[in-house]
């Protein structure tokens, strides 16, 4: 598949059609049935957790969050291609990729309140916590698989990153180094046309993404985003071409049809029909369709669904709601391993003031 | 005279500086036609066009790189970087490049060049949204380093800074943009670079602040003297150069110097700005010099920031201790 | 017990380290075949294999970032940036990420990674090649900063580091590369971080140097001797955490503190000294403390090097200075 | 010229081959008769200044400094095909290429002894001061350009960096803006296939730097980078398309004959065979042969000229040797447009020190 795809040739891969066909091809699709159906539900699960979370944040339960709607399809196709040694290291709107990988919605709920615990994911998987400095991750991508190939594995690193993040030095030269290296990650762009208000056409001059890996004498292709069936089938065989040899560069053709943040307002620098334009398009209900003509999914359970996610939204927000804040001497013990005589200090004289507060 | 608040001041004299003069440029990620993502540049681009106000890709080091490249070829930039915690990426231009051209080529080329860094805590933001790395920048020799706490002064300021011959870190606090408004003229003024102000008289301690703690440091004043603490308190303004007479003159008033920023304690301007005091005014210390200031941690997410940021009740704490030396 | 300079002292802990623990990866630019511009790697790539020891691209940036995902991987990297002039494009990973790691995950990912980093002037390099920086990098909370002056000191410290479940920089003053010789024990022995070194004993005035600049302070102290001035010195050794205490039962002892450091004035090493002196012990001080550094310009090239960096002529004058307060 | 060059062909521009004959073809040499014979006056002299100058830093009289040997085709093919107003930013291995400016020897001379005075060219010619930071230049060429464009100017940028530059972060991200704005930059990379002690293939798994060139949507060509003839053609067609469409990549395919600096060994990581098997393809054989067939060069004119060259060095380094330590009032002059108090006072007890020592 990396092969017959020439980036240069403005070629897209695509399985699924909007209107939830399976497009005939060589490529038959690897997640069927069963399999399919938890797929969609991951999909859905993010999408229910992040329109909520959302309407936590208006309701100041927690505090600024990117917003995910429109980019399941990445996040929960490239990450089901993982195996469970494998890494995952994010960037910051992979939500459904995080789930798959048995991270919570508590924790996603915890984190943007503002706990450092949102980080810690239940039995340690394999997951890098979010990256704010745009495209640093990627470099730490290459150092985790380097690694892995230094002790003989064979896992694999899946790297999340935005096509803003393609401008970044990190971008560059964390694909150069896997590249020279031959490590094995899958370095996944999800090109959702916007960095922030900035349009992709102004990114960069280069018409497409994927083209980029040619800088770097791997291969690279193009993929529809938005199209379940593709990024996994695509994430799978750059899989395998990792392991053996060495990096792929993975555009997925997206849109964030959200706001870049709850803090952002995107009718700014776009416009309405360009909106309406990606609303059919969107990752969940092609995989809905495909679902529903094979008879593996219906509105009941659709209903069903949806109730069980935002019921466990809502739990989820409950137990968040209760925490109170960072004792204070989690703000000092976890700087170093051992607690330098400065920080002793520092916490010292900070408690000695709570006790005089206290006192007043 | 218009109410502003410090957001408005700002985009006050970048419409100034962008009218008065052709060679200034502004730019930065998402300043162009959004207008930043605090606003501060809103309106510039329709008004001044988009040759003149522009978005660029994703990459503080070529902001950073081709300011300079413009600062050399004759123009005047004033980019952004969108916030303190994303300076790093530009580092190596800033000090191997920006802060050596002048001295490296013995002034052929120089870089007028102004950069807008909005920095600080206490809004309970992402991480890297909230540093203050101001005493890690002055360190480096051939920036200057300044500070508004104010609207009025903001404007005054960056005038002064895109005007200036050499490169100017101008830091403004996020906390403060829009938390009040200030009567500030329409028309240009200056406030000169490296000058601190004296902004209320006391007797007992001097209160060295600035930025987004300067309005901390009010509120604590006031505190002190509803117990009955004289405090004097002096907005440093710049962080490089440093007004070091202004506080000299203070402290050998008053005996007794605080200083409060939310920096990390650690190789922060307080110790840079003790030093001084202790080469100038050694004799005159009645009392340790206490530094009010951030840990040695990174910001703690917002369930903790507000343990790291100091509040007006912990620097009174601190100005009481000081006040009671030796006890 | 085999003589050895610091260059063959720090092979020697790397040598070790490379043996002793599979986890342990040396590279960065030039570091694997050639063995490193300064040749501290030679040989090791013979020994251990080009997988444990190894060149990488031109690229500090991923340098720092592949490190920081070793290290998260298990591993236990110990990189190299060839010139502490060329740690600035690898600040946003230091900063951002290896700084912060432990914190941010609250310990499930950790960063024990060290940062060997050639730094200090005085050897008549090029532009870039003799900078002093580690105040910058002492201010970014969560790293330790270490610096050995000696042969015997570096084995230990490094060893110490390597073995530091945190990210250590350890800074190698190139100056002292192939100064001199000393015993030092061919198996492996480790020095605390942390811990300065008093390392004579004197009574009117308290000297405080490290790296580099212990060469220059021990014959400023014995040029004092001539004088009949009795300083007390200490080496600091490590710059974060810093081993306050022995400064201060020295300053307690003899009333009067100078501090001497290669790395620009304000906003140094020297400031922050000053200002804990001050919180712990200021009625202890006799005199103003003297600062002995580096200016606040760029490093001169070499046919002003001279006048940049502290001679010991230059901290006698000094040392009288302080001696003779007030005069 | 440019658009008929894909780097992913595997083609290498060249004009004059090894034997010196010019090679037919489509473009005609655009250097010729006394043009010719000036540009290899430039690259003689720049070859005597070198070979003179790392003789003078053996004698102690300078300090460290970069070998130009076998580059002086790129340097001063390039720089002859810039106009008077065009500028200059450079690595540090462009002696010929400043000299082709109007900088002098002297001044070279005078930088590596050890003073900031070496930078500044007579006339002030548009020649940035040299970049030590591997890559780091390649932005300010973008930024250069792009006051260029903002003024309506026709100049162009050139700039030069090693196959190593290529690893940074900065040649990406310069790229990138120079191609986003269409910024008049030549982006000239002189691959002398080490860097430092880093094999070119090392340094990146791309077949090819020109092919660097797709990551950005602008054009990229590899040209044999000790030709001077394609050198030539190559930044002059470049230059061209600069000015009115944008930027363009050059891959200079070159040798450096000698060590990296006067502080580097060559032998710990090459072998004499492979630097035996670049001896005939130095620059300037070629071009002297193609002089000589055209009668334009003999040996007695090659004589007279490399005796020139050698008094002028000698000249200069005589001049040079005379001049003793920067004044300490310099070191604080010139690092900021006013003086600081600080800097003021630390000067003050500067001298203070100074008036001592003199006075003990
Ligand atoms: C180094 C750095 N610079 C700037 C920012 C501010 N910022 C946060 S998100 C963003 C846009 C990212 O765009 P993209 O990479 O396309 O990812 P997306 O948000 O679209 O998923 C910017 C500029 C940052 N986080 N890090
Ligand atoms: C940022 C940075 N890192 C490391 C160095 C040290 N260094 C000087 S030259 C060089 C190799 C440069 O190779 P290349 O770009 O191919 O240029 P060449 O020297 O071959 O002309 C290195 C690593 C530096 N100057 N700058
Ligand atoms: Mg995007
Ligand atoms: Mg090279």
């Amino acid at each position: 598949m990396l092969t017959s795809f020439d980036p240069l040739k403005g070629k897209r891969l695509q399985l699924l059609d909007e209107a939830g066909r399976l497009v005939k091809g060589k490529f038959p699709p690897l997640l069927e049935g069963e399999a399919l159906v938890a797929a969609y539900r991951h999909m859905l699960r993010a999408r229910v957790a992040d329109d909520k979370a959302l309407l936590f944040q208006r309701q100041k339960r927690i505090h600024t969050l990117p917003v995910n709607r429109g980019q399941e399809a990445c996040a929960v196709g490239s990450a089901l291609a993982l195996g469970q040694d494998d890494w995952l290291v994010q960037s910051y709107r992979e939500l459904g990729g995080l789930l798959v990988r048995g991270a919570t919605i508590r924790n996603h709920l915890l984190y943007f309140k503002g706990s450092e615990w949102g980080s810690v994911h239940p039995g340690h998987p394999r997951i890098l916590p979010l990256s704010v400095p745009i495209g640093s991750q990627i470099t730490h991508a290459a150092g985790i698989a380097h690694a892995i190939r230094y002790q003989g594995g064979q896992e694999v690193v899946l790297a999340h990153f935005g096509d803003g993040a393609t401008s970044q030095g990190d971008f560059h030269e964390g694909i150069n180094w896997a590249s020279v290296f031959k490590c094995p990650v899958i370095f996944f762009c999800n090109n959702n046309h916007y960095a922030i208000s900035l349009p992709r056409h102004k990114q960069t001059a280069s018409a497409t993404i994927a083209q980029k890996a040619i800088a770097y004498g791997i291969p690279g292709l193009q993929i529809d985003g938005n199209d379940l069936l593709a990024v996994h089938a695509a994430t799978r065989a750059a899989a395998e071409h990792a392991r053996t040899e060495g990096p792929v560069l993975i555009e997925a053709f997206t849109y964030r049809m959200g706001p870049h943040t709850t803090a952002d307002d995107p009718s700014i620098y776009r416009s309405a029909e360009e909106e309406a334009e990606w609303q059919p398009r969107d990752p969940l209900i092609r995989v809905r369709r495909l679902l529903e003509s094979q008879g593996l999914w219906d509105d009941a359970r659709e209903e069903a669904f949806r109730a069980e996610a935002a019921a466990e939204t809502d739990q989820a927000m409950r137990e968040v709601d209760e925490l109170g804040e960072t004792p204070v001497d989690e703000i000092f013990a976890w700087q170093y391993a051992d607690r330098p005589r400065e920080l002793a200090r520092q916490q010292a004289d900070y408690e000695a003031f709570l006790k005089w507060k206290e006192a007043r | 005279m218009p109410a502003m608040n410090l957001v408005q001041a700002i985009q006050s004299a970048l419409d100034f500086k962008l009218a008065d003069d052709e060679r200034v440029l502004v730019f930065g990620e998402d300043v162009g036609h959004e207008g930043g993502v605090f606003r501060v540049t809103q309106g510039l681009q329709a008004t001044h066009g988009e040759r003149r106000v522009f978005d660029t890709p994703l990459s503080e080091s070529v902001i950073m790189g081709a300011g300079l490249g413009m600062a050399v070829a004759g123009l005047r930039p004033v980019l952004e970087i969108q916030f303190c915690g994303f300076i790093y990426p530009a580092m190596n231009q800033l000090v191997t490049h920006v802060a050596r051209m002048r001295n490296r080529t013995r002034g052929v080329f120089t870089v007028p060049m102004t950069i807008r860094l909005p920095y600080g805590g206490g809004i309970q933001a992402l991480e890297l949204h909230s540093e203050s790395m101001e005493a890690m920048l002055a360190h480096i020799p051939g920036l200057k380093v300044v500070i508004p706490s104010t609207p009025y002064d903001a404007k005054g300021l960056l005038i002064s800074a895109i005007e200036c011959e050499d490169p100017v870190l101008f830091m403004e606090p996020k906390k403060v943009y829009r938390a009040f408004r200030q009567e500030v003229p329409a028309e240009a003024y200056r406030i000169p670079l490296g000058k601190a102000n004296r902004v209320q008289e006391g007797t007992r301690i001097t209160l060295v602040a600035y930025g987004a703690m300067m309005r901390v440091a009010r509120q604590a004043v006031d505190l002190a003297a509803k117990d009955g603490l004289s405090v004097e308190l002096i907005d440093l303004r710049s962080i490089y150069p440093m007004d070091t007479e202004t506080v000299l003159d203070s402290v050998r008033k008053t005996g007794r110097l605080a200083i409060l920023h939310e920096g990390p304690m650690s190789f922060g301007v307080a110790a840079e700005l003790i030093a001084r005091v202790n080469e100038e005014a050694l004799m005159s210390l009645e009392a340790p010099p206490r530094r009010i200031c951030g840990f040695d941690t990174i910001m703690p997410l917002p369930m903790g920031e507000q343990h790291y940021m100091p509040t007006p009740e912990r620097v009174l704490f601190e100005l009481l201790q000081l006040h009671s030396f030796p006890e």
